[in-house]
């Protein structure tokens, strides 16, 4: 029962941290977007917050710059257990159209685990409402 | 905006110059080096100040570097630097918004302004290292890519 | 029996589990009307219309790991958050409800309870500093400078209609309309009214005072470091805050809640709701002002508005009027 | 004197929806020092260019920056037919510019959504961001996509405007320009918004001259400068509008420059749709192959001239592709805007400029330092890290 109400918490309640690991800026405006009154994700208890240390799910656009990877898995470790990820874009699941830039990597899930994939180029606000709720469903 | 005989005047001041006109109606000065100044201060005069950005080109014979102004037509100052001595006379001086892409171009192309104030990093990394021109054509870049061994996940 | 009433006091109603739930559900309260004003739904999903989702919030949130800087004084980073729920809970206890006795009403539990609810902006200040994080620090200090800026405006808004009915007993404040029939002295306290409604602003650290939380300067504030259990904590002792501070300015300025039990609870529920809303309006329709505008519009405007009613206040008592 | 602390901002700051590194001296709460470090967001773009033909470029280039993605396009679109020597449809510059406009009011009232975020003023963050949903839809409905709308083409414009999408737009109009009128009156009436913009992050019209600073951000400092009108492009010529300038020459000013300009827009938007001309939407041969020989191309985007330069080789690849994004222009100057106001002045300092570093940072180019040790752990190197790490310090085993 203990479990079930922790699970039910869980599910009713991800706070997010948005990280730009590089990308160009559209999947962060679709996100700010999804936020905001014409989507609205705070119905789903969706909050954004400010620090890893709040945050339940990390959303992860832009395919993972070199400098940025080690701060990425900084902002990662800061993350209290249990930690999702997302990655919001293509570029964020695989590199997408930076794929072969030589300070690029390809895609989020080089350097940090990744339980979700949203692909889009960019995402559409109804894609990342999708993909937060299949998330969701797994828990 | 009363029409202006931009080619006059731009020959007036430049009379050792190649002034052309392009198609789009902007202008291409070649000037020397050693007279890059001048030529600017003389498009103070004219009431073009506005630098826009610097250009750093690799040719394979020289390297070649352009200077757009925007005043109300566009006119580019190109100026060719030997390859052997890739340097250019800073315009901190005459324009201080020269100074972010005189650093851009002694970042990526290895072309140093003489004269600058301040020679920190600004588009590369802090930890860059030395000798290193990433637009240069014939620059040796470290290994393309440095991905993770699988691992995991 | 009586030890019973004690336990059920302290635990049920109006201790703990009252205020916790009841908090829970004006912070719901809060975000709904928030969201409606920013022409969005809000909370949906979690229970009925959203009502859960504080909860839901607080269960996940002691629910995760927890983890303390490894700068960190950790005991005191640890005591912070219990300290600062202690403070508003026993503060809680003096909102005068039910079965009062010489326990929790007695001349002057309204300067007990405006002292408890200080400890709080305290321990996120001694949270913020022990955090050992330059964004915590920074909040830490900003916690500081604000509550120097709107303790004293706070301070004499509350105590004006304590002077009226020349009184220091919460409940015998809240009572004075009814009990000496001068049902004119609420509207002329309007002046404190507003200074209480927007220095409890401050103290709840919400918009336009959320400087020490800016989250666009200082990320998290002092709760930066702050996760899992101890940010439960605190997310608890704000919402008790939130009810505490309502409930205390519902009381004395609009007139108490008596009437038994259970019509004093109803009183106490939609009071309390009506300040909570309009603490809502506040940060509906302002930006976020800077430290150092805060504390001259404290001092240049809040200060001397609080002044200017106590001196109303005892002109009317120097009449003889009351 | 209070002691001198460093505050390092960045590179993830949560005013900062982007990468990029800032370091503040402060003493108290006063900032006595400010130096910028971009550079963590390039991911190379001018060297894959190189490597890519026309049209791949444009690709490219258009996620250069997610916001301003039409105005890279057309710049490069611009500097590649200047090369070619086309001529263009009218149609075609004429929807070009429709694009160009919806995208400066998109943009501009995202930067006024993030400005009061910045102030903490989340209300009007979400009205604006509703009313940006507006422009969304019609650019929705002229290119299909919400974001990266690969609507230009060398040439021309890769799609028609039927006359039903037309009449939508001219709808939306007169809606979004009562909304823009009431933010007006916002910004300039309610009290704690003023206090926060008013005064702050001071630009004097010679600094913003010296300094070659571009776009709203000049002329809110008084610069008259305006590419639309200084170096026609595209259908501008043929269209009539007011360049808005403003002498305030503090975040204020930024605010109501941006929000004239958005009121331009919707004329100017008006003027092209009534004036739609008939005919072609591109230009019907284009070669692929591109004569050798370097043009240069300027674009008023919604944060300032666009800049693109092109060497073509004759081959259908670019020898040379040169971006300066208007954010690279007015940073330096908004760094030494800040200095001298409080840290909480930051974020919306910084941010009156609408800083996009991903328009900037597309130069250079990061190695993997091995000098420096700087590497990139696997997950299962992490995995392996963090078992350690508790069982070091939390005496947890797994």
């Amino acid at each position: 029962m203990f479990e079930g109400l922790k699970r039910w918490a869980r599910k009713k309640s991800p706070w997010v941290l948005h990280f730009n690991s590089g990308a160009c800026n559209a999947c962060d405006i679709e996100i700010l977007a999804a936020l905001m009154p014409h989507y609205d994700l705070e119905r789903f208890g969706v909050l954004l917050k400010a620090t890893p240390r709040h945050a339940d799910v990390l959303l992860c656009s832009g395919p993972a710059t070199k400098q940025i990877a080690p701060r990425l898995q900084r902002i990662y470790e800061q993350m209290p257990e249990p930690k999702f990820v997302v990655a919001v874009g293509a570029c964020a699941c695989s590199g997408g159209a930076f794929r072969g830039c030589y300070n690029v990597l390809e895609g989020v899930d080089q350097v940090i685990p990744v339980s979700a994939y949203i692909p889009g180029c960019p995402i559409k606000p109804e894609a990342l409402i999708d993909g937060v709720a299949k998330l969701l469903g797994k828990i | 905006m009363v029409a202006r005989d931009w080619q006059a005047d731009l020959t007036a001041l430049f009379p050792t110059g190649e002034v052309t006109r392009g198609a789009d109606g902007f202008f291409w000065v070649k000037v020397d080096a050693d007279h890059l100044h001048e030529a600017v201060a003389g498009l103070k005069g004219l009431g073009i100040t506005n630098l826009s950005t610097i250009i750093a080109e690799d040719l394979r014979e020289h390297y070649l570097l352009s200077y757009p102004f925007l005043g109300t037509t566009v006119v580019t100052l190109t100026v060719r630097i030997a390859k052997d001595r890739p340097e250019v006379p800073t315009l901190a001086g005459t324009v201080a918004g020269a100074i972010v892409y005189e650093r851009e171009i002694r970042d990526v192309m290895g072309i140093t302004p003489v004269g600058h104030p301040d020679l920190r990093r600004q588009v590369v990394p802090e930890d860059w290292p030395e000798g290193v021109y990433p637009l240069r054509k014939d620059v040796v870049m470290p290994p393309a890519s440095v991905a993770p061994q699988g691992g995991d996940k | 029996m009586n030890a019973l009433k004690v336990a059920l006091y302290l635990l049920v109603f109006p201790g703990f589990a009252f205020q916790s739930v009841f908090s829970t559900w004006l912070e719901w309260l809060d975000r709904k009307l928030y969201a409606r004003m920013q022409n969005r739904r809000g909370p949906l999903y979690t229970g009925w219309s959203g009502m859960m989702q504080p909860v839901a919030d607080i269960i996940k949130l002691l629910a995760k790991e927890d983890i303390t800087p490894a700068h960190a004084d950790r005991k005191a980073f640890a005591f912070m958050p219990v300290l600062s729920l202690a403070a508003v809970i026993t503060a809680g206890l003096y909102i005068p409800v039910w079965h009062l006795s010489k326990f929790n009403s007695f001349e002057g539990d309204i300067v007990v309870v405006a002292y408890l609810l200080t400890i709080p902006s305290f321990s996120l200040f001694l949270a913020g500093w022990f955090s050992v994080s330059p964004y915590s620090l920074l909040g830490g200090t900003r916690v500081l400078t604000q509550l120097f800026a709107y303790e004293v405006p706070f301070f004499l808004a509350v105590l004006t209609p304590a002077v009226v009915s020349g009184s220091w007993r919460i409940a015998t404040i809240g009572a004075y309309p009814w009990t000496s029939g001068h049902w004119w002295v609420m509207p002329i306290q309007i002046i404190a009214f507003g200074v209480a409604i927007l220095t409890l602003q401050a103290k709840l650290e919400r918009v336009p005072f959320d400087i020490p939380e800016a989250e666009t300067e200082v990320v998290g504030g002092p709760l930066t470091e702050y996760s899992g259990k101890k940010l439960a904590l605190f997310r608890l002792q704000k919402d008790i805050l939130m009810y505490v501070g309502s409930a205390l300015v519902a009381c004395v300025f609009l007139g108490g809640f008596r009437g038994g039990l259970l019509l004093g609870t109803l009183q106490l529920v939609l009071k309390t709701m009506f300040v909570v809303a309009l603490l809502s309006v506040v940060r509906a329709a302002c930006a976020r002002i800077r430290i150092d505008q805060l504390v001259s519009f404290s001092w240049r405007w809040l200060a001397p508005a609080s002044i200017v009613q106590f001196l109303i206040v005892l002109l009317i008592k120097a009449k003889g009027a009351m | 004197m209070a002691e001198t602390i460093h505050l390092p901002i960045g590179p993830q700051h949560p005013f900062l929806k982007e990468p990029a590194k800032f370091d503040f001296d402060i003493q108290g709460e006063e900032i006595v020092g400010a130096r910028m470090n971009i550079g963590y967001n390039h991911r190379g773009l001018e060297k894959l260019c190189e490597e890519r033909n026309y049209y791949q470029c444009l690709y490219i280039l258009e996620r250069i920056c997610g916001i301003c993605s039409h105005s890279h396009t057309t710049a490069f679109c611009q500097a590649t037919e200047k090369l070619l020597g086309l001529e263009l449809p009218k149609r075609g510059l004429y929807l070009r510019t429709l694009v160009c406009e919806l995208e400066r009011l998109h943009s501009h009232l995202l930067w006024i959504g993030v400005a009061a975020h910045e102030v903490g003023f989340d209300s009007l963050f979400m009205l604006v961001w509703r009313d940006r949903e507006l422009v969304m839809d019609a650019l929705e409905a002229i290119s299909g996509n919400r974001v990266n709308y690969a609507f230009n083409t060398i040439g021309g414009v890769r799609r028609d405007l039927s006359d039903e999408q037309r009449k939508k737009i001219l709808a939306l109009l007169q809606p979004l320009i009562d909304r823009l009128e009431y933010y007006t009156n916002i910004g300039s009436h309610e009290p704690s918004f003023e206090a926060r913009v008013r005064g702050v992050g001071r630009l004097s019209k010679q600094h913003a001259i010296d300094m070659c600073t571009v776009g709203p951000f000049a002329r809110a400092s008084g610069v008259d400068r305006d590419a639309r009108r200084d170096a026609p492009h595209a259908a501008y010529p043929d269209l009539e509008f007011k360049v808005i300038t403003s002498e305030e020459c503090d975040i204020f000013g930024r605010v109501l420059v941006r929000v004239l300009e958005m009121v331009e827009s919707c004329k100017m938007i008006k003027q092209i749709l009534d004036g739609l001309p008939e005919g072609d939407f591109v230009a019907p041969k284009v070669m692929r192959r591109v004569p050798a020989g370097a043009a240069i191309s300027y674009y008023e985007a919604p944060r300032g001239e666009d800049i693109h330069y092109v060497r073509g080789n004759g081959t259908e690849k670019p020898e040379r592709v040169k971006v300066r994004a208007p954010t690279m222009a007015n940073l330096e100057a908004a760094c030494e805007s800040v200095v001298g106001s409080f840290v909480a002045d930051i974020p919306i300092a910084i941010a009156s400029i609408d800083p996009c570093f991903s328009c900037t940072d597309r130069t250079s180019v990061v190695l993997n330092d091995r000098r420096r040790g700087r590497r990139v752990t696997t997950w299962g190197e992490l995995r392996t890290y963090g078992i350690d790490w508790y069982r070091r310090n939390r005496g947890i085993h797994f």
